[in-house]
């Protein structure tokens, strides 16, 4: 990890300007509630034994930084260290700063169970931020429920999920794929599809969704191929003579990992240019993130449906990017998970707050209603079903590596974890 | 049409023929053992002889031809059915067992518990013991019994390596090289010793010692790029002009 | 499935599909040359095989960036320095690995296999520390992307094309370093029989490094190729090595043909499956293909008969 | 020297072995490990029985498999199947289209259980399943491979192969198996709460039994005639051919046995940790399982379970402190067993350890395992 992992400035002069960075878009973006620790005895707020002394209360980090999810994950890692650090520059939770214990998942699912039972038994941290996969999610869930922890679970996913214990800060699947599909009908009048995607849960349950919402509820609309290649395939040429065959107005690719960059560099090789939308290529597997290792000029024209692009215009999100660059480095890059992780601790802090306690159970029941207007996405809120309303976004990569956002639905869209008929 | 049943031999090829990528290494071969003979292979490099011995005991598959054995078709039978239909096979190279003992190298070899759970559940019973010193009294190795193999002498493993087959009381005993690399004296024993054996079966032996070959050979098979060249006793066979021609002619 | 389309459509589609089983059959070559030969002469089994690929793969993204900073006006051309220095760099560790490790463990094939698989762990791990867990994006001159049309209808890639040219090139040059020269039969009487070779005078530890080298540093020029059609990070290397291994062993260990014969039919029947069945199912009965093949004929499909 | 005439199933300094191993963990383990620990040197007693079956594949019979995995993997999913079905009781997924059936078949539109699942309903046919379909499977691939003579280096990457086939089929068919997140949520066995710290404990000690069991085994059949038998073939096996054996029988055998053991220690798996997925019937985890038994001592029986027990511990100590050395640390011993150690801690042990503390200690010292010469 090393390199990505460091805070760029973190030794250096400017941890100072981190921390300045931090507290002046606090002050100008969260309403800064300054709670002094002694208003809030340990004992009374914490009646469950978590690792929360007068001054200080300790979470989790669970994470890949080793293995093939490292790659995905070290964004998801950084946003919350970033976010964590903001927190206490504000004066922390309950007057008290989070320390963090950073544990590795290591991209293997029994480790991630392991790990997180270490973090609730051996560490008692008050909450978890982390897990990147479905796989690493399910393998943590019983642990998870077990001792009741709560997890704040920052992955875009397929949905069909709703544990008590977690709050999911990403987008289950309905939330990514309805408003895209519609939109790309409605001002692209696409009628036909070819839905493809990497063999395992998320993408075939995606493009479940997706098949059924384009075959009942979008007039004249019909799928014309539906495929899936295992997990690090590398050649696409015959499905791309597939495609060619089957003249789809668009291409719903749901591609992951190395296999992505092998996708859209033979797309693009095999004459398939997507600035021409012939056909249109729509994706919610690529961010800003997976555009550095495609290289953006493969990619250029291809849409993705997400709630957030780094380009988003407003306020919250200039400083989100400022602060997230200033910690670690002006190369980066942020991608949609990247800043679902970053709402982790923020969304934790307020229910807390809210609650006024770190007890797993008040922290529960006050989570639903929870607000944050100051989320670089926008306003969200976390719904009952402890999923968040967000905005659904459709952005059109550009050469540079960075997403135009060209469309966003114009009400939150409501988290629906088991869709009726789409199932 | 091979009479598989003829009790006059012990073995019998005919038309043995085996060829590689087109190469024929044995050519169209016959020859016939009988009851208690002491067959000696010689010829040149190259002629064929540890083919031969190869095709009869299954380690190649043979092109064409037959090879008869006790009414056994061999060419039919996997190398293993062909030792317990009563063929034993020493290699050229001396191969034993060089990570155990004398002692558990015969006992390998012990002509029983040969299946998956015989072996799982053989039992080191007296008979066995006393089998095997006896064996090892017969090849010189009574001292050497509790020795690893790896720290015999060449000649020793050579020893070894035919009491491993005597243990298994072949009717058809095949010996590639049985003296190569030994000492005079141990020559003289292994003479010896393959005198003895030959009492009570037939054997087969390849070898270049010229010498050896007159203490043991009851009949001699000349091999001349995978043919016979000639056949006899060892008087009939040193005269033949077409083994003098391809021993010391061009 | 073919009912709606007008023949000259499906024309189109069975060229195209025919030139993309060609790709794939290039890319298998590329992928399995550098194992054939250290596999096939030397008998290595080189778990690692997939990491010096991504070897070459960095070493062009290192390059692609410095001419984009220092020589742009060279930017079209980078690539072909970049092949070459993959094979040198490529090539100079695979002859440190062999003086280091595998010169040890020449008759300990199984250990090859397991200390070469630390190897691969380890290079990950550098790479992951040098270059970032992310993929790298490496920059192609525009000129190898896009493609050709050659009718209306028929679009060749040119990257494909690239590809393809390669791999007939390296094939030429290992089968003439192989079955021409004199360096070729050093190494293969060295196969044949080490201490004869040796007691001719043979140097075989040299041949041995050399072969060791020349095998690491084509594995780096198919990485380098690879950035223009596959990704390039630190654990791209392991998608490659089963495929590349069943290759040299279907197509007979010590045999370039065979090589290149099992690179082609395994690729054909890949393109082909993958053209009528989903993506995993192809993959799936491709690879059970094989094996069963494999279990019937173990020598391989090119294999010599030999005298043991 | 071993008296050759003797042919005992243990000797005294193995027996001390044996008592030593069982000590450790019996009584150290349970004594000096939390539950959350103690449940870890569970799960990681679980690979032992892959690494023991390996020492007698690999290190005696000479056949190294890298497809381990996948019987560990069938083992394991034949237990989460029935568990599964017990977790997948219509009151508990009543709000399924299709309550009774898992919930993954559900998300996939499955309106009735397989055909083939149904069998999984019964504890006792699940147990015999759990030894049998893998046995089987390796049976298969035995005969196929070992008749026609396919050894060595082929051996290893055609079964490197078989375990990239099967984690592909497990992944694509995810209305059957759960896919790549696996078979999750395993709650109860019999109604028993396996969850709890109590039932994890219990099943540390199962484990430990049966891992006794399987060791116990596994010394009868190295002591057999059978074991000398596969030393002898491994280095001559044409030798042991012409001395009338069927080559091709033991090695299947013996296969076999190191199979039905990777899937004794996949069932336990499934049962300590809760869950199983593709991830363990893969290419890396079945080349993981072959460093355990390196390290101990591929020809140790005792080795592999102390082997296995570093190599684990080392990777959660390394790993919770120095994620990436971890890695760097795993490749190194990789090398450094083959090429320094190759008898691994068995080797160091009865050449550095043992013979010192014999001058510390005279007449009274214990080795776990001798090297094997016999």
């Amino acid at each position: 990890m090393s390199e990505n992992e460091k805070p760029k400035n973190y030794a250096g002069m400017s941890r100072r300007a981190v921390l300045a960075g931090g507290a002046a878009l606090s002050a100008s973006l969260f309403t800064p509630k300054f709670l002094r620790a002694q208003d809030f005895p340990t004992a009374e707020i914490n009646t469950t034994g978590l690792a929360v002394t007068d001054d200080t209360v300790t979470i989790g980090i669970l994470h890949s930084v080793t293995g093939t999810m490292a790659i995905s994950e070290t964004g998801s890692v950084q946003a919350e260290k970033l976010a964590i650090e903001q927190i206490n520059a504000q004066g922390g939770i309950l007057g008290r700063k989070i320390e963090y214990i950073q544990e590795d998942g290591a991209s293997d699912w029994p480790t991630f169970a392991e790990k997180a039972k270490k973090l609730l038994v051996n560490d008692k941290v008050a909450s978890v931020m982390g897990c990147w996969t479905s796989a690493s999610r399910k393998a943590v869930l019983p642990v998870f429920e077990q001792y009741n922890g709560f997890l704040y679970y920052p992955t875009f996913y397929e949905g069909l999920e709703e544990s008590p214990n977690v709050i999911y800060t990403g987008q289950e699947a309905t939330q990514q794929i309805i408003a895209g599909l519609d939109w790309v009908n409605q001002t692209k009048g696409a009628k036909s599809f070819y839905l493809l995607g990497s063999d395992y849960i998320w993408p075939r349950t995606s493009n479940k969704i997706a098949r059924k919402h384009i075959e009942n509820f979008m007039d004249g609309c019909k799928v014309v191929g539906e495929e899936y290649y295992p997990l690090g395939h590398t050649q696409f040429n015959s499905v791309i003579n597939k495609i060619r065959l089957k003249k789809p107005d668009v291409i719903y690719a749901i591609v992951v990992g190395g296999s992505n960059v092998a996708f859209y560099k033979q797309l693009k090789a095999a004459g398939i240019d997507m600035t021409k939308e012939s056909p249109i290529l729509l994706t919610i597997s690529v961010t800003e993130d997976e555009i550095r290792g495609i290289g953006g000029e493969n990619i250029e024209g291809a849409y993705a449906c997400m709630k957030y692009f780094q380009s988003l215009d407003n306020p919250n999100n200039e400083a989100f990017v400022s602060a997230f660059k200033e910690m670690w480095g002006d190369d980066m890059v942020i991608g949609d998970v990247t800043q679902a992780a970053y709402l982790g601790p923020w969304l934790w802090k307020a229910a807390v707050e809210k609650a006024g306690s770190f007890d797993v159970d008040k922290v529960r029941a006050a989570s639903p209603e929870i607000e944050l207007t100051s989320a670089p996405e926008g306003y969200v809120k976390v719904h009952e079903n402890h999923h968040l309303w967000s905005k659904t976004r459709v952005g059109r990569a550009q050469a540079d590596g960075q997403y135009e956002v060209v469309y966003e639905t114009a009400d939150l869209v409501e988290p629906d974890p088991f869709p009726e008929g789409y199932q | 049409m091979l009479d598989y049943n003829n009790p006059n031999f012990v073995l019998m090829v005919e038309g043995l023929t085996v060829s590689f990528d087109g190469f024929k290494a044995v050519n169209d071969l016959s020859f016939y053992v009988e009851p208690n003979e002491c067959r000696v292979i010689i010829g040149p490099n190259g002629a064929g002889k540890t083919t031969v011995l190869d095709l009869i005991c299954g380690r190649t598959k043979a092109t064409a031809g037959a090879v008869a054995f006790k009414g056994h078709d061999l060419l039919k039978m996997r190398e293993d059915q062909i030792v317990h239909a009563g063929v034993g096979r020493k290699f050229q190279t001396p191969s034993v067992y060089e990570d155990l003992s004398v002692f558990a190298n015969l006992e390998l070899s012990y002509p029983k518990g040969h299946g998956v759970f015989g072996a799982l559940f053989f039992r080191r019973d007296q008979a066995v013991r006393e089998r095997i010193e006896e064996i090892a009294e017969m090849i010189f190795l009574k001292d050497h019994l509790a020795q690893k193999a790896a720290f015999l002498s060449h000649g020793q493993k050579q020893w070894l390596e035919i009491g491993m087959l005597l243990i298994q009381d072949p009717e058809l005993l095949m010996l590639d090289e049985p003296v190569a690399g030994m000492s005079v004296a141990e020559r003289k024993k292994t003479a010896e010793l393959l005198n003895r054996i030959i009492a009570d079966r037939s054997v087969i032996v390849i070898e270049h010692d010229m010498g050896f070959v007159e203490d043991i050979a009851t009949r001699v098979t000349v091999l001349h790029q995978g043919k016979v060249l000639s056949e006899g006793s060892m008087d009939r066979v040193q005269n033949d002009p077409k083994v003098i021609e391809v021993y010391l002619g061009h | 499935m073919f009912s709606d389309y007008s023949m000259s459509e499906l024309t189109a589609i069975f060229a195209m599909q025919g030139f993309a089983g060609l790709i794939l059959f290039s890319v298998f070559v590329l992928m399995a040359l550098g194992l054939a030969i250290i596999f096939g002469q030397m008998g290595v089994i080189n778990m690692a095989h997939g990491e010096f690929m991504i070897l070459g793969a960095y070493v062009t993204y290192l390059l692609s960036n410095f001419f984009e900073a220092y020589l742009p006006a060279l930017f079209s051309i980078y690539f072909f320095i970049a092949m070459a220095l993959a094979f040198v760099v490529s090539g100079a560790l695979g002859m440190f690995v062999e003086w280091a490790m595998i010169r040890h463990l020449y008759k300990r094939p199984l250990d090859t296999l397991l200390a070469t698989w630390g190897l691969s762990l380890i290079l990950q791990q550098v790479y992951r520390s040098v270059f970032g867990a992310r993929e790298v994006g490496v920059t192609i001159p525009d000129w190898m992307i896009g493609s050709l049309p050659l009718t209306d209808m028929i679009e060749i890639p040119i990257n494909g094309i690239f590809v393809m040219v390669l791999a007939v090139g390296i094939s030429v040059a290992v089968y003439v370093m192989m079955y021409r020269s004199r360096w070729g039969q050093q190494v293969r009487a060295i196969n044949n029989n080490r201490v004869m070779a040796d007691a001719v005078g043979i140097n075989t530890a040299w041949t041995d490094r050399m072969t060791f080298a020349i095998g690491c540093g084509v594995a780096g020029v198919a990485g380098s190729a690879f950035t223009m059609i596959g990704s390039t990070g630190p654990t791209a290397g392991q998608l490659y090595i089963v495929d590349t291994f069943l290759v040299v062993v279907f197509g007979g260990a010590g045999s370039l043909l065979g090589t290149i014969a099992s690179a082609f039919s395994i690729s054909q029947a890949q393109s082909i499956l993958e053209f009528f069945l989903s993506g995993s199912m192809a993959k799936v009965l491709t690879l059970l293909t094989v094996v069963g093949i494999l279990m019937l004929r173990p020598q391989g499909l090119f294999a010599m008969k030999l005298r043991k | 020297m071993i008296n050759p005439f003797t042919h005992k199933y243990m000797n005294g300094r193995e027996a001390l072995g044996f008592a030593i191993l069982a000590a450790i963990i019996f009584v150290l383990f349970p004594l000096v490990l939390e539950p959350f620990r103690l449940n870890l040197f569970g799960k990681y007693l679980t690979y032992a029985f892959v690494a023991v079956g390996l020492v007698l594949c690999w290190g005696v019979g000479g056949i190294l498999s890298l497809g381990q995995g996948v019987f560990f993997g069938l083992g394991g999913y034949c237990m989460a199947m029935f568990l599964k079905l017990e977790a997948s009781s219509p009151e508990n997924t009543a709000i399924q289209s299709t309550p009774g059936i898992p919930d993954f078949m559900d998300w996939n539109q499955l309106t009735a259980l397989p055909w083939w699942w149904e069998p999984f309903n019964s504890f006792a046919f699940t147990i015999f399943a759990v030894v049998a379909v893998p046995v089987v499977f390796a049976f298969v691939i035995g005969v196929a491979m070992f008749r026609r003579r396919v050894g060595g280096v082929y051996f290893a990457i055609i079964t490197q192969a078989i375990a990239a086939i099967l984690t592909i089929l497990i992944i694509g068919q995810q209305g059957f198996t759960g896919g790549v997140n696996g078979i999750t949520d395993l709650r109860t066995l019999h109604g028993w709460d396996i969850r709890t710290d109590e039932a994890k404990t219990t099943l540390y000690f199962v484990n430990g039994v049966l891992l006794f069991a399987v060791l116990f085994a596994a010394q009868f059949v190295r002591k057999s005639k059978l074991g000398r038998l596969l030393i002898a073939m491994r280095d001559q096996e044409d030798r042991v051919r012409f001395s009338g054996y069927d080559v091709a029988n033991f090695k299947i055998f013996v296969f076999c046995l190191g199979a039905a053991f990777a899937a004794i220690g996949g069932a336990m798996f499934t049962l300590q940790v809760g869950f199983m997925s593709p991830s363990f019937v893969g290419i890396v985890p079945s080349i993981e399982m072959v460093i355990f038994a390196a390290v101990g001592g591929r020809l140790s029986i005792l080795g592999a379970v102390y082997g296995t027990l570093l190599v684990n511990w080392a990777k959660t100590t390394f790993s919770e402190s120095f994620p990436e050395l971890w890695l760097l640390g795993l490749g190194a011993l990789f090398i450094a067993v083959v090429m320094a150690f190759p008898n691994g801690l068995a080797g160091v042990w009865a050449e550095q350890v043992a013979p010192r503390l014999r001058k510390l200690w005279p007449g009274n010292a214990a080795a776990p395992e001798n090297t094997p010469a016999e």
